[in-house]
């Protein structure tokens, strides 16, 4: 296993020129004005790109007349939002009303924090990597819960009770698969999870480890779906059933930050999920050498960036294709189906690990 | 309009607001519409819960009823033809036939074989084009939202043959007594005939993508069973009637025009649930397709319509007619005291009967089952309200 | 079949008026029982093969979406305001009613207030005048398209052939007061 | 040919509603060039991002519906986000008649929307009433009588590419004014109907009379000059001919007419046949094979009757087609269409009662679920009271209607314009 060393420029232009607790002070907000950028524009082009995904999955043509390819629309929806009036309607809880849209962009922003996008590229690395982007996805949940009982809205209060039994299941069997990597590579740290799937691309978890990778990596993608409320598990919007779910009384600039945590969460999750099962930011590798030393000179950003976004279409796709399921369906599919799978795939792992039927 | 006033939704008889039970938890309503994504229009329907657990729904009518039939009152014969266009927009072209076979009925007035050909060819089509509209809004209420772009885009088609026959899209008002107002244009049968072909390809499609798929089949099968016999008594007719059983077309079993010269079958459900609702009607288009068929095979020369009367004045007595729209049985009901406009007119829609069995069918389900049963039901609200 | 038959504004040859011709033999009785229904066959049980077939079902639906995606040459979009040069009605669309004017400026209305009854909506006023020879003529033809329905009964009330339906369909205004139109460029002759 | 103005040919337009000289707002006055910048960015923005609200009454949803599917696609102008709630949305579609009991739930629908908010009126019965003007005692006359309409889509309905280009024209509109003036609410029509055809009418009888007077000479002058001058004649155009074709009659499915009213008869001896006075088998036989049987029944024969019908299995009528009634000025006729779906025969009965306030007639709810909402229609239109029924509400209009409107003699000039023709 090769050591890839994790400083950075900055990060090291710093250190040498100003004094520790400065270099830490700046190295911190340049880390957060990144992340800041990073979601402001990944939300906008995931919006412009589930928009034109979804049409040409519809044979239409989506968003053409604003900028090139209908590029600005996102920029234009942003903007109306943002100048909307707000609206306090008659009877909400005001605190819990405001405060709700904030948690959930405040918990995807917060998973970024330890996501490694390249070798050198990671605000932060914690050990416990994997139990703090368990604990604050949780951030998500609160926030709908929060927003759907500050409403006073009927509506809102089934879909955020919905959605609170909803992610509160699935988070289980998704923590189960994501424990099955950290038992597997004997770290919770992301960084070197990353790093212990150097190699040809069978090195990743997701073929490392026979069959319990696969059935892992394709829990983790349901539970993530249902994570995401994103159809067909968006049951706690069903826009078809109640309206609008746990944000149907959210107007302009409240309403957006939700729409906005949506998408963001989705490419943390997708990112998750790369990270994890796909090597993240490692280059594919095939095994032969010549292909090999080309594919590894794109640097592992772009590699990154690449398998998330695969990860992003195929939730794309499931949306675009599946109807929704119902409610008692959705917790009988986790209760009685996922989390039993999970469970036993932890103890097949778990044998695997044991027995050093891994991959070598 | 200064009568515009917000009326508090009445209630009926021994409906209490409250009810707390034992163990201190509540029933709660939930108002569902008039606007609201799932009840297709301006239905609105009062849903008392028990958590998520439907234990009765109040449909509320009226929120579309726009005095057809007093006006029909005050319309020649003729002119009330474009009203029920109006009604059932899905089934326009099956209404229009409707009331012009009350006329014809009336007046003792023929259709020439061309003219019968015609409407029998229009009548299918339309009801095609009805199911395809319908299974895409199935697909969006239950979520799956390309379904619905892909039932519209096969239905532009027929859409687009309409307005080549009628130049309508919609309101199409192209069916008067004695025949239609014109001759299906130039090219027409062929490109019915490519139409058909396409149509074989879309609804296998549909059968992969909707029809075999585990979550739909689990969402719809036993949910909102009506028995036949209860079918039979809330009057319920067309695909919803035959989804329980009710083994009555109109088509087939007090033909009208010429539809006993043609081979087809009427598919009939054995649960009465969501479920057979749905594949009674995908078996009904492949039945419509097979109709066509035969129509565009034997499609005669001749006139399309016969001698046009000087007016409509129509002799004292009642007449009533009945045709198979896409939901049902359509009946046109003209009291007429002997001159040119109705003394009064009542149209029977399938709507009104097949709804009003909804509350039966929703209790006990949850809310998603019922949006899938309205769903089913395939409601045109102003066909309820007329 | 269908190449061959005369188009509904030509007019088809003149048969001879003949006595009213003798009404055909009913068709046979259908006795009851009728051909009773086909019932479809209920859902097949629960059992392993059927959860592996459904599950295989879900990924058959993700291809029927996934072919849409792959094929660019399946979208069916018309691209509205970009395709306005091209975009043509068909021959029969009703779009408005509008009133033909030949080369003179003159139109072919006498004011004989056959549509103004056939049009179930009150769309269309006929107000006369009298010209300089004190003939009764057209004065006004309003026509509102505000209310009008495009149901085609006034076209084919007129026998004149002086008002047709048009195929223009942009006409969306800020203000209701456009809308209502007088269709006569000149007075009647 | 545009005309400013309540009708086409006189008269100011009505208050309010003042465009500018391009038809539009007025223009923004002059201010300095970074706020015009701004203007101009919040204006295209908002002008390209219209989310429509999901509401749609009748027939135009679906042309609505149409323009959001494949074959046009209103997503090329970003308003595929169609959103359920109208706290999100920032455009309603009126797609469909606007009824009285619908108005108060548009006015409500309207207020929850955050400003700024655009309305577009599509379809003839939104900007007018259209079909439904004349006659019809439920549906507003124009949706902008209730809100602020700002873009007006004729046609019925108007196929989806004329309401894209009223969409682009709203473009065009917010454009003009974004920024200050879209949150200045429009002005809603307050101008009293009228029957429009009349009223046309007059006027242009007034001015024709002034006209007149003024030719009086010149059309003197003129037949003294022409004296043989005959007008010129228009042609009619030969419209095509067609031969008269006989009428195929079909013959009633099931129990013949005559051997159902004998079997009644045995029952009940006072029954009659409407329109034909002592029937007999030969009499019924002589109306032809399509007759159905149309049955007076007295009301104390109804309710026994129509069970016996739906019970025995000669009968097997087990399905309740229509209930509705007539108004005959004089008496009242309740009318029942039933059907055997296993036999195919139909029967009509007529009931006919007092001209009261709410003349009674016993329930049928508990024979036939159908006849509950069918007693509950013709409780709302006829007023005619059904004893026995568990829930005899209002069916369609508001509890505090005015009377039951299809009474010959109900009248309501607060709400219908009757036709003149």
């Amino acid at each position: 296993m090769t050591e890839i060393p994790a400083n950075n420029p900055v990060g090291d232009f710093l250190r040498a020129n100003l004094p520790a607790p400065w270099a830490a002070i700046g190295n911190g907000l340049i880390a957060v004005a990144a992340l800041a950028g990073l979601v402001t524009v990944t939300a906008i082009f995931l919006i412009w790109l589930e928009r034109k995904v979804c049409a040409h999955f519809q044979a239409r043509l989506g968003p053409t007349r604003v900028g090139p390819f209908g590029l600005l629309q996102p920029i234009a929806d942003a903007i109306k939002l943002l100048m909307k009036e707000n609206v306090k309607p008659r009877g909400v809880d005001a605190l819990a009303y405001f405060l709700a849209p904030l948690l959930p962009i405040t918990g995807s922003f917060l998973v970024l924090a330890v996501i490694p996008f390249g070798p050198t590229l990671q605000v932060v690395d914690l050990q416990a990597g994997v139990v703090y982007v368990v604990a604050v996805s949780g951030l998500g949940i609160l926030g709908i819960l929060i927003g759907g009982w500050g409403s006073n809205n009927k509506y809102s209060l089934l879909g955020s009770m919905r959605s609170g039994a909803q992610l509160f299941s699935y988070e289980l069997s998704m923590v189960l698969c994501m424990l099955l990597i950290v038992m597997g590579s004997g770290t919770a740290s992301l960084r070197e999870i990353v790093l212990s799937q150097q190699g040809p691309f069978w090195h990743w978890w997701i073929i490392k480890m026979p069959l319990a990778g696969v059935a892992a990596f394709v829990l983790f993608m349901v539970s993530s779906t249902a994570e995401l409320n994103r159809g067909p598990l968006d049951l706690s919007e069903a826009e078809s059933e109640l309206t609008g779910g746990f944000h149907t009384e959210y107007t302009g600039i409240s309403f957006s930050m939700f729409f906005l945590a949506e998408f963001v969460n989705m490419f943390a999750s997708a990112g998750l999920g790369a990270t994890l099962f796909l090597g993240g930011f490692l280059p594919v590798q095939l095994g032969y050498a010549p292909v090999d030393h080309a594919l590894a000179m794109l640097p592992g950003v772009c590699w990154f960036f690449a398998k998330t976004y695969s990860l992003i279409f195929l939730y794309m796709w499931f949306r675009w294709t599946f109807p929704r399921l119902r409610i008692d369906h959705l917790l009988s599919l986790e209760w009685k189906f996922l989390l039993p799978a999970s469970m036993a795939n932890m103890l097949l792992g778990a044998t695997l690990v044991a027995f050093r039927w891994i991959i070598p | 309009m200064e009568a515009l006033k917000t009326s508090a939704p009445a209630l009926p008889p021994g409906f209490s607001l409250r009810e707390t039970r034992a163990d201190g938890s509540q029933e709660y309503f939930l108002n569902m519409g008039p606007q609201h994504p799932s009840t297709h229009g301006v239905l609105k329907l009062v849903v008392r819960l028990d958590g998520e657990t439907v234990v009765e729904v109040v449909p509320h009518l009226g929120f579309i009823h726009r005095a057809i039939e007093k006006m029909g009152e005050n319309e020649t014969f003729v002119q009330y033809i474009h009203l029920t266009d109006r009604m059932d927009y899905l089934s326009s072209h099956i209404n229009n036939l409707g009331v012009c076979m009350a006329i014809e009925k009336a007046m003792g007035i023929g259709v020439p074989e061309r003219g019968e050909y015609i409407r029998v060819l229009v009548s299918e089509l339309q009801r095609i084009q009805s199911h395809l509209l319908w299974w895409g809004a199935f697909g969006m209420d239950l979520g799956a939202v390309s379904a619905f772009l892909y039932g519209f885009k096969e239905r532009e088609k027929i859409t687009q043959l309409f307005e080549e026959l009628c130049g309508a899209r919609l309101t199409m008002n192209f069916f008067r007594p004695g025949g239609s107002n014109a001759d299906v244009p130039e090219g027409f049968i062929g490109k019915v005939k490519e139409l058909l072909e396409e149509m074989k390809f879309s609804l296998d499609e549909f059968d992969t993508l909707i029809s075999k798929n585990m979550i739909i089949r689990e969402r719809c099968f036993g949910v909102g069973r009506l028995s036949r016999e209860r079918a039979a008594n809330y009057g319920c007719s067309g695909p919803v009637g035959r989804a329980s059983g009710v083994d009555f077309d109109v088509r087939r079993d007090d033909p009208y025009s010429i539809y006993d010269r043609f081979k087809f079958e009427v598919p009939l459900g054995s649960n009465g649930d969501c479920l057979d609702r749905y594949l009674v009607r995908i078996a009904e288009m492949r039945q419509s397709v097979r109709i066509l068929e035969q129509v565009v095979a034997a499609f005669p020369e001749g006139q399309y319509r016969s001698k046009e009367k000087a007016s409509y004045k129509v002799p004292a007595g009642s007449y009533f007619s009945a045709v198979e729209t896409a939901r049902g049985m359509f009946g046109t009901y003209f009291v007429s005291d002997n001159s040119f406009k109705p003394y009064r007119v009542k149209s029977r829609s399938p709507n009104f009967s097949n709804l009003s069995a909804l509350n039966e069918m929703a209790q006990g389900g949850k809310i998603a089952d019922l949006v899938a049963i309205l769903s089913t039901l395939d409601l045109i609200i102003p066909d309820i309200d007329r | 079949m269908s190449e061959e038959t005369p188009k509904p504004d030509a007019t088809p040859e003149v048969k001879p008026a003949e006595a009213k011709p003798a009404a055909p033999p009913p068709p046979p009785p259908v006795t009851y029982p009728r051909s009773a229904g086909v019932t479809m066959a209920a859902a097949p049980k629960a059992s392993l093969s059927r959860f592996l077939g459904d599950a295989f079902g879900l990924f058959k639906g993700m291809n029927v979406t996934m072919r849409y995606f792959r094929k660019p040459s399946r979208i069916v979009t018309r691209e509205y305001p970009e395709n306005r040069g091209t975009l043509k009605m068909s021959e029969r669309f009703r779009g408005q009613v509008v009133m033909p004017h030949d080369e003179k400026n003159e139109h072919t209305c006498t004011a004989c207030t056959l549509c103004e009854k056939a049009c179930p909506n009150g769309s269309i006023s006929i107000l006369t005048t009298k010209n300089l020879a004190s003939k009764r003529v057209l004065g006004a033809f309003v026509y509102r398209l505000s209310s009008c329905t495009l149901c085609n009964l006034c076209i084919e009330a007129c026998p004149f052939d002086a008002i047709r339906m048009g195929h223009g369909f942009e006409m969306a205004t800020f203000t209701r007061d456009p809308l209502d139109l007088i269709l006569n460029k000149t007075e009647g002759r | 040919m545009g005309l400013m103005g309540g009708s086409p040919l006189t008269g100011p337009g009505p208050e309010g509603i003042q465009p500018g000289p391009d038809g539009g707002f007025p223009p923004l006055p002059e201010t300095g060039g970074l706020t015009n910048a701004v203007d101009w960015v919040v204006g295209w923005a908002r002008s390209n991002s219209l989310w429509p609200l999901v509401f749609g009454t009748s027939c135009c949803a679906i042309e609505m519906m149409a323009t959001g599917a494949s074959h046009n696609d209103w997503a090329r102008f970003g308003l595929e986000v169609a959103r359920a709630s109208p706290r999100q949305a920032d455009l309603i579609i009126l797609a469909g008649t606007i009824v009285e009991k619908m108005g108060s739930r548009l006015i409500t629908l309207y207020e929850q929307m955050p400003g700024p908010k655009y309305v577009i009126a599509m379809g003839a019965c939104t900007i007018s009433g259209g079909p439904f003007y004349y006659d019809s005692y439920s549906v507003v006359k124009g949706a902008d009588r209730l809100i602020p309409v700002d873009v007006y889509v004729p046609g019925c309905p108007p196929r989806p590419e004329a309401l894209l280009y009223g969409v682009m024209k709203l473009q065009e509109l917010i454009k003009k004014g974004a920024w200050r003036n879209s949150l200045i609410p429009r002005p809603i029509n307050h101008a009293p109907f009228k029957d429009e055809m009349s009223e046309t009418a007059r006027e242009w009888e007034a001015k024709e009379k002034l006209k007149q007077e003024g030719m009086k000479e010149a059309q003197e002058k003129f037949k003294a000059e022409n004296p043989d001058f005959k007008g010129v004649v228009i042609k009619r155009v030969a419209a095509p001919k067609f031969d008269e074709v006989a009428r195929v009659v079909r013959p009633a499915r099931g129990l013949p007419p005559a051997e159902i009213l004998a079997l009644l008869k045995t029952f009940f001896p006072t029954l009659g046949v409407y329109n034909l006075p002592e029937p007999d088998a030969a009499k019924l036989a002589a109306l032809g094979p399509e007759y159905v049987l149309d049955l007076t029944v007295p009301k104390e024969d109804y309710l026994p009757l129509i069970s016996l019908l739906r019970d025995d299995a000669r009968f097997k009528l087990d399905f309740l087609i229509e209930l509705t009634a007539v108004d005959w000025k004089d008496r009242f006729e309740v009318i029942v269409h039933l059907l055997s779906t296993e036999k195919g025969h139909k029967v009509f009965l007529r009931c006919a009662l007092p001209h009261d306030a709410h003349p009674e007639l016993p329930s049928l709810t508990d024979l036939f679920s159908a006849a509950n909402w069918h007693e509950r229609e013709a409780w709302d239109f006829f007023g005619i009271r059904f004893t026995g029924h568990p829930d005899l509400r209002r069916l369609f209009l508001d509890d505090d209607f005015p009377g039951h409107p299809l009474r010959k003699d109900f009248e309501d000039p607060s709400r219908v314009v009757k036709r003149p023709y």
